[in-house]
């Protein structure tokens, strides 16, 4: 196996000096909390409902690359590819709360499940009111009939950018609640892998691959994905994940939608970019409106080669907020 | 000369060994975790018992109890992922159970092994077949509770193979739970990585014990 | 030596659907100039100076992701990593100029020397006058005496959004000479490998390298960069690469910057920001101010592991002009 | 019997059978741009000589300037990079020299041949001894020009054996120009792509010479 080269100082405190990194390039709109691997908006509007999102370290700029203006609150970060733990979560929602209570936006994944609710019973014994979102957009993770099964993938920021707009306008936890709820269930993803990923504490490949190999239904982190197929020509490859997206939530002539080509780490701009031209040619044959096309690095799996296609059905509501302009790290729309 | 129960003094040490012993553990169990999770389940648990060590190395408790949840805290917060939940819960639930005993022993030790199983279920629903932890964990209860009379050291024996059998158990089971389950039919043949630590756990304190007698 | 997996269609047609995808995600704000391998904007403002950029395509999303509001107003592509040829920069040249001639911006590569300046005699015979600015940021390239013969890398993106903020306001293409000049002559930066990027055509990498060697003063294509050096840790290694910037380029307290770290390809985000972690370091010791921070995939090389740092040194007038927001695929800044 | 001059149809075949033979060139070229360039010379060329290709099939000339013209103007419009623009200038000075004439020969290629080098310097600006394509060329021009009485085959052998000698030559320098330039000592020892590819087109024009003979 190929050698894994990055460029770190000690494999340990990845998670850490990253984040410091992170904050370092906001110029002062976010602020770490120290000892709780938390960063929240210096500039967080009085009487706010909160949002807080997180979950494990590796995905950069995901989570904390998406609060600012119009996004998150605040994001609170586990070690790599590990959930935050309660202690760390509570801190946050502390920094959070304005006494409107703090909804907690996440993908859906054991641990973040566990350790988001153990928070949330902490947060309650200190009379901070919260509510959950579990983001599963990952079509590939499960059958519709057992979606709370499946996975949050890229689409978290196709949710989290409809929420951070509506927590900056709603005025009760409630509202912010059913909004983002929509707007998870408006998600819908599914990812490919043509080489893995690893964790710079190991220093090794999560999985193999062969050379004509790729893992189909792929998620963010080290574990596989749901099969193997063979590398085929990009349009080919684009079809069978529109289509497998499209069977899961039909779309009709006239329907709206926001497309994510998310670089899972290694692909180039300019593969998304001819997985992007396929894209358009599918929905303008089928006369679907693209309403706006993101394309980047945004929820990655360290050094995987891969990316995934995620797509937000807009109704008047959805896009409203998803026009909102967004002010982040990662993330800056006008 | 064989033990019946274990003092706080003692149970402390045993912790201690067992926390040296799972860091040793690291790239076995990150490497059980490659082949169907995300990899990084050694990881986790070395930093957690890292912490656990450095923890009890430098505290005294009151009883038993105040140990146990101590030795849960410290992994809830230091581990994180869905292990930093499970086996903090685990612990958490245990010294719940032994409350302020003074000393461990076959009885409240297995009152402790079931308020930590129902610890865990409750925060994460899995059941018996899901392919996690529970699957080594729970036969080592019912193993705990049956037994009747052993000394400390043929207790943790029966609890150990137990958890050893369930480990192997669940290979032939397909995930339902955690990041393996999207591999559904593709994580049969190889044992639970969480499964693993549990057994480990077990066999760790058993060698303490029998270090001592 | 591994595989190369790319999601493409024919590796004949990747500089074409690439850019096609490019202005697909646009949206109807840059149109494709057919058989030019070229865009324009649809909304170039009347009687404009301006602003065409361009160069070999595989840099994705340079150059075209920079063309947009207050940023270039075209880009020519050629192949991949070859500069484009004369009549197709003279075919942009045409759809961009309004009379007040269009400036020339691109990195110093002899091909793209030799190309620019034929299509400027073409274009000098049809009547437009046209003026050049190459970029040649590399410090590693060549020494401070033969700057001429410095290469263009990732500071292209800081000339670009100068150059493209003046050429909305100037009305002269002597003012967006002089200014753009400034530009580069103020921007500075220098790239490391970790690994080879490849090029589509020829599905092999460009270069090989040890398991603990990096290649120091890299570039932007296959070619290799000026010495081997070995892997050390993340601080070291920006320690190193931020003297070297200094010594051509030396800063005073109270200096400001614009920091640029740019991703070559397969770099993850978490070892950008572990790097932005020691850049900003240094900079808060040595009472430097850092203005701006820009953290991503601008200016790649394929899959090449690596990353760049760039300086621009501002002064009162670049950054008036650096501050003026910018809408284009690629760089939205606010 | 010895050809001492091609005709319009001939020359045409030659640069058909010259653009057939640099396309099966590509992988040797850009392996040697691997070295010390970027990596992607042969396929610039093979582009551009598989224009050529298309274009000479479906064209007529009046003249052999004309001829060597359209070559030039389709290398320079499909090639790219710097290798476009030489290339490109190569022909078309090689056009302007020979102007309105209907044959080729030793004559009016030396002269043309010497206006190709002229246009290319004119743009690129590379002197010999900086690991060019002239370094692989001038040699050639400068044998063109001292020759006298060769047949076309005694002539193309000599010409392609003074750029061999010249691109042999590029071994020992240090590139001062183009990609390589940025490697400095680290070029030595390897050939400059271009100057092989000058070698190249000249062993083709030589070969089909030979093949009429
Ligand atoms: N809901 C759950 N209940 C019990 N154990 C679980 C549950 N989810 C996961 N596990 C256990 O956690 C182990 C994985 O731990 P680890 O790899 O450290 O965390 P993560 O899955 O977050 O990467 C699994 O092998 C399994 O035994
Ligand atoms: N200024 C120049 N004058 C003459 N030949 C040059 C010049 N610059 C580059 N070349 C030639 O071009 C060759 C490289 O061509 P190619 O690889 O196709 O283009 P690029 O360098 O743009 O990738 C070099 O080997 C060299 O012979
Ligand atoms: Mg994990
Ligand atoms: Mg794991
Ligand atoms: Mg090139
Ligand atoms: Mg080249």
């Amino acid at each position: 196996m190929p050698v894994i080269k990055k460029v770190i100082n000690d494999p340990k405190q990845v998670a850490k000096e990253s984040l410091e990194g992170l904050v370092l390039a906001y110029h002062g709109k976010v602020r770490i909390l120290e000892d709780c691997s938390s960063i929240v908006r210096t500039d967080l509007p009085q009487g706010k409902v909160g949002l807080l999102v997180g979950g494990g370290s590796g995905h950069e700029p995901l989570f904390a690359g998406f609060v600012g203006e119009n996004l998150a609150d605040g994001s609170v970060n586990g070690n790599v590819f590990a959930a935050p733990s309660p202690d760390k979560i509570l801190c946050a929602t502390q920094a959070i709360d304005q006494g409107k209570g703090v909804l907690y936006l996440y993908g859906n994944y054991a641990g973040d499940n566990m350790n988001f609710d153990i928070a949330a019973e902490l947060a309650a014994d200190l009379d901070i009111e919260t509510r959950t979102v579990r983001i599963w957009d990952d079509v590939a993770s499960a059958p519709p009939e057992r979606i709370e099964d499946r996975r949050g993938i890229a689409g978290d920021l196709f949710v989290i950018k409809v929420a951070g707009a509506a927590a900056a306008s709603v005025s009760t936890l409630d509202d912010l609640f059913r909004i983002t709820t929509k707007a998870r269930d408006y998600t819908r993803s599914i990812g490919v892998a043509l080489s893995p990923g690893s964790i710079p504490e190991t220093g090794e490949y999560t999985f193999e691959l062969g050379p004509d190999e790729i893992e189909i239904g792929m998620g963010l982190h080290g574990e596989q994905g749901v099969s193997r197929g063979k590398l085929i020509p990009a349009d080919e490859l684009v079809d069978s994940m529109i289509d497998r997206i499209l069977e899961d939530m039909p779309l009709e002539q006239n329907d709206k939608v926001c497309v994510l080509i998310n670089n899972l780490g290694a692909s180039t701009m300019m593969e998304l970019l001819i997985v992007n031209r396929r894209v358009m040619q599918r929905f303008s044959d089928d006369g679907i409106k693209v309403h706006d096309t993101l394309i980047g690095s945004f929820c990655t799996s360290q050094e995987m080669a891969g990316f995934s296609i995620s797509l937000l059905k807009l109704d008047d509501e959805l896009e409203k907020y998803y026009d909102t302009p967004a002010d982040s790290f990662a993330l800056k729309t006008r | 000369m064989s033990v019946t129960e274990l003092t706080l003094e003692q149970t402390q040490q045993m912790m201690l060994y067992v926390s040296q012993k799972m860091q040793e553990s690291k790239d076995l169990l990150s490497h059980a975790d490659q082949v169907i999770g995300d990899g990084d389940h050694g990881i986790g648990m070395a930093r957690g018992f890292e912490s656990v060590e450095e923890k009890l190395s430098h505290s005294s408790y009151l009883n038993c109890g105040e140990l146990f949840k101590s030795v849960g805290m410290t992994l809830l917060s230091t581990i994180g992922g869905a292990a930093g939940a499970v086996f903090g819960s685990l612990f958490m639930g245990m010294g719940k159970g032994l409350s302020d005993a003074q000393v461990i022993n076959e009885t409240n030790l297995s009152v402790a092994l079931q308020a930590g199983l129902e610890l865990i279920q409750k925060r994460g629903g899995a059941k018996v077949g899901d392919k996690t932890m529970i699957d080594a964990l729970s036969p080592a209860v019912d193993a705990a509770s049956d037994g009747k009379d052993l000394s400390m050291g043929e207790f943790l024996d029966k609890i150990s193979l137990a958890a050893e059998e369930g480990k192997e158990k669940t290979k032939d089971m397909v995930s339902k739970i955690g990041k393996s389950k999207t591999q559904g039919e593709r994580s049969l043949g190889f044992p639970d990585p969480g499964a693993i630590s549990v057994t480990l756990i077990f066999k760790f304190m058993h060698e303490y014990v029998r270090s001592i007698q």
